[in-house]
């Protein structure tokens, strides 16, 4: 069923799996094929997965990228959850609520993207979107990156970093392309986020976040997913998962 | 599909509850909650609460730990912004309360008992730092007395199933509660990233503790009773129907299947607890 | 790996123990039962029980109720054919035993106390016709006291997690049992094809509950521990430790992993109440 | 590591999947790699699997044949557990107990199998063994038949019957081939293997049965499994699978 909600609202609902296939080391790239899903996406929303194995609550998943009809997500196999996940099979179907979030804002100028792991998914999804910047994407090990290169037929700059070979983060680097760039957007480990905040403070950048926490209903009504911001807890399900990089308040993370 | 049934004095239009804490104020979603008999608004504190920091969700095999912690937007801000719209949808209104005193609990039953067709009184929250009030049934049935002589509207008292729910429902039904829910969460401890927190076990785990529970508490009184716990479909209504159970509240169930009405069949075959 | 440890006066290689009736009478396979602190046979009756009709067994999401109804080869049959094998292998001897009646306690016991090294008295099985013992812990506490004065080996009590465990071990504990084993199996309804049958639950659908109990019993009294719930791990023994559980009885895991020893890791990463 | 019983052993162990493939609906062969459980395998014993992804207890499976280092075992997705199995995947690797159980004895004559649905795994591995005889199959719809007709090879005749398309259920037809043949072996549903052993009483064939009960341990250990035989219960994985055909109490059948 479809239900409202002020920004276009989400599909409570199943659709079928176009394809799986792995992307990266445990990495997997699943297309969901849900037109209306697909028509609504925008760069940020999350996708809230039942995975089914007798698991009780959802899994989310930031979107991918969007075709015509279809949606993608990419998930790394963390846990019980991902791993069910990683077993369906192309026709199978998948439980899904979706779109859920708000996105990124629509910003003007030359993006910086900073991404840190999975967090590459909401900034990919983004990047098709945009003016051409700089993607900044970095990974822990070599064989966890996926391949984004054709990011660059947007005409993104594309700098991989893997901090295993490199000896770098994304963190160390991200200054250089600052002053070029007119805002930043990042996902990815908190701790990042937390430093690119800081950086962009510093900088007086502009700065969107999309911050992860662990979800019940993924659409507001459990107050499970808060993250502490200047003015109290907010629902990163409903409230984000896109928040202004100022507005967080980081002094626990 | 399903008739209209006689609850705790009120007459619900079917006897599928969202259970507070899992549904919002109730309002959010109209297209949803009307679907219900009756919608359960998170409890309500005197005070706006914060709620513990994050984590505050984990799922463990066959359940869910949650330990919120009643955040929630006081009192005031209930009535003024979130009841009317609740009152708007089509379905008979619940709130949920929880005072840390008998003035707090007066507070919340003066300001709310017009607007509401019945009140819920959250004897049983794990997430507090204070005991859980069912645990001294004593105590438990002197405030629940007080409070009854202060309204005329139904009064439903939230227990779990842990802490003596048969005494402590003969006992409340007693001082004057019109209905028993049962259960609340149960208390569990769960670990992440080498920490240790405590939180509320819900979902299918407590299932079997729960339908004992409710047949304790039916063999001892007549009292109406709401059956909440590990409800995912129509077998486990059935289970508890044939247990006592009048009603049936459904709880983290919504948090994975918010359209889960009609209730047409289990949402897993798994299950079979009975 | 692991020390000795001391448990209801007598002293265990280690720590673990084979639960009554997952084990069979513990000397079937002695490369595992020799891995054990200690074995506890499958409960013996004076006369040999046949058990219900099948189905006995049925797994439920997180856990396994059975129906086995203690179908053993009676105390005769038992004493000569099977005590013999089990004292060959090199692990402590714990037998279980049930009677309906003091004469058939005391005939167990007589039969039994000098070739163990200690007794087991299930007082918990809910797979009888009859009430659980204890149910009603006055009358329990009554035949533990007669029974006590009947042996000088260790006694210990097989009780569960839902009838005021606590409150019962304290109790049989002043009438001269050396040691709790919390829980037994609970009491649980399962359908198949239509027909519902009861059952005990096991597993780790029990764990929040058993950790519960023997939190509450540690906090009453002093008196040794053995927890038994859903352990499937070194994560499960670790909780109940902290919990006040002296040694860790794996029962319906070893269904599964009869070789599950030595305890290395958990053998599912799920299952995180602690 | 490998337990001694009276009849050779068994392994708790686990071992890769060399193939897993759809043989009919809902039906998967699997083979499973394991040199010394294939050597030691004889018709009639079983596997006990754990199929993972939160079950609790073990679902024992016949074998279904051998070949020099692997077993192959044929399955229906019924429920949870064979449906985890049914998502393996070649190479993963699959936690197993065996073999376990009696076999079929080995007996002089001409046989008679008789099979209904899965009851074919371990007459199939039995007819692989034995002299020359009569392979009856039957099943209830179309779809669950799985391919037989390379017994043929071993000198059995075939006969496979459907209930819904020819009308015809096995035991309607055995007794054509009763006469020509010595002994009778059987494993299907628990109807099936009463009115076969009924037919065999009366006619005073020999006949022995595979017998399903649920089961905890498969070793002998929890008393789960039993069957009614006419000296009381017995144990299906110890004392059987296996159990000539008058010694069980068919009374609450
Ligand atoms: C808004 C948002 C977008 C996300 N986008 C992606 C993505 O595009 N790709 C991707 O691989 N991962 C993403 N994640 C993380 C992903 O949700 C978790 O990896 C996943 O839930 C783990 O499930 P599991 O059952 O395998 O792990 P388990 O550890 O078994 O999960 C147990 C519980 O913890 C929760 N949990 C575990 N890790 C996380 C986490 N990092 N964040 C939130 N909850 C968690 C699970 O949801 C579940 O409730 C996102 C998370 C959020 C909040
Ligand atoms: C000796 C023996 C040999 C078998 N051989 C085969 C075989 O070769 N191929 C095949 O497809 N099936 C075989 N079966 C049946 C097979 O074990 C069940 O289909 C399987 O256990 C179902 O598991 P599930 O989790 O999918 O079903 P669920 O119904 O979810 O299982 C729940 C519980 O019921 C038990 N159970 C369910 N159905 C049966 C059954 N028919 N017999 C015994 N236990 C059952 C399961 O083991 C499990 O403990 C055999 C059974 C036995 C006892
Ligand atoms: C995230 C979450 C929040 C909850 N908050 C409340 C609450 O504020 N007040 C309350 O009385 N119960 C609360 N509960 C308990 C539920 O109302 C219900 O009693 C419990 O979850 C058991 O039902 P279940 O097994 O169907 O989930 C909460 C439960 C969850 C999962
Ligand atoms: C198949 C089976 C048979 C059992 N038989 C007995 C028994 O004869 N006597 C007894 O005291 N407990 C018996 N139990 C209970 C176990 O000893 C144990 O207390 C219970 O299973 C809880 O532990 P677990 O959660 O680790 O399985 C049995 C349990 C199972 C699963
Ligand atoms: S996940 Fe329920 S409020 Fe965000
Ligand atoms: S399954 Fe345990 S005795 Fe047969």
């Amino acid at each position: 069923m479809k239900l409202k909600t002020e920004n276009g609202g989400f599909f409570v609902t199943s659709a079928e799996i176009l394809s799986i296939k792995p992307a990266a080391e445990k990495i997997f790239l699943m297309e969901i094929k849900h037109e209306k899903i697909s028509s609504l996406a925008r760069p940020g929303q999350f996708v809230h997965i039942y995975c089914g194995g007798g698991t009780s609550i959802r899994r989310p998943f930031s979107i991918f990228s969007k075709t015509g009809d279809c949606i993608e997500i990419i998930f790394r196999v963390v846990g019980r959850g991902t791993e069910i996940l990683s077993r369906k099979r192309k026709g199978d179907s998948v439980d899904l609520i979706a779109p859920l979030g708000n996105g990124f804002p629509v910003v003007c100028g030359r993006p910086l993207f900073v991404a840190g792991g999975l967090g590459v998914a909401p900034l990919h999804f983004l990047s098709l979107a945009t003016a051409a910047g700089v993607f900044i994407y970095g990974t822990k090990r070599k064989n966890e990156i996926i391949p984004i290169e054709s990011l660059k037929a947007s005409g993104h700059k594309v700098v991989i970093l893997c901090e295993e070979t490199e000896g770098k983060k994304v963190t160390d680097i991200m200054e250089e392309y600052l002053n070029d760039c007119d805002v930043v957007f990042s996902a990815g480990p908190a701790k990042m986020m937390k430093k690119i905040a800081e950086i962009c403070l510093k900088k007086k950048k502009k700065c969107f976040l999309s911050m992860e926490e662990r979800m019940g209903c993924g659409i507001g009504l459990c107050r499970s997913c808060v993250v502490k911001t200047k003015t109290g807890y907010k629902r990163v399900c409903v409230d984000g998962p896109v928040f202004p990089a100022e507005t967080v308040d980081w002094k626990d993370v | 599909m399903y008739d209209t049934v006689r609850f705790a004095g009120l007459e619900i239009k079917n006897p599928f509850i969202a259970a507070s804490g899992c549904f919002g104020y109730g309002w959010e979603f109209p297209a949803l909650s009307e679907k219900f008999g009756a919608v359960v608004a998170k409890t309500i504190t005197v005070k706006p609460r914060e709620g513990n920091s994050p984590p505050r969700i984990f799922e463990v095999p066959g359940g869910v730990i949650n330990r919120v912690g009643l955040q929630n937007c006081g009192l005031k801000n209930f009535a003024e912004k979130h009841l009317p719209r609740l009152k708007k949808i089509g379905t008979t209104v619940i709130v949920s309360i929880f005072g840390e005193n008998f003035r707090q609990w007066a507070e919340l039953i003066g300001t709310l008992e017009k607007e509401v067709a019945a009140l819920e009184l959250n004897l049983s929250c794990p997430n507090l730092n204070k005991q859980i009030l069912t645990k001294n049934p004593e105590k438990c049935g002197n405030i629940v007395e007080k409070l009854r002589k202060l309204t005329d509207k139904p009064l439903i008292a939230k227990i779990n199933a842990v802490d003596s729910p048969a005494a402590v429902s003969s006992l409340l039904s007693d001082r004057g509660i019109d209905a028993i829910v049962c259960s609340n969460t149960i208390p569990a401890r769960v670990e992440l990233n080498g920490r240790i927190y405590k939180g509320g076990l819900s979902g299918r785990l407590i299932k079997n503790f729960v339908l004992k529970a409710i047949r304790e508490i039916r063999k001892k009184s007549d009292v109406p009773i709401a059956a909440c716990g590990g409800i995912r479909g129509l077998k486990d209504v059935d289970d508890y129907r044939k247990a006592g159970a009048d009603v049936f509240v459904l709880g983290s169930v919504l948090l994975r299947q918010p359209d889960i009405l009609p209730l047409e069949k289990n949402i897993d075959s798994e299950g079979d607890i009975v």
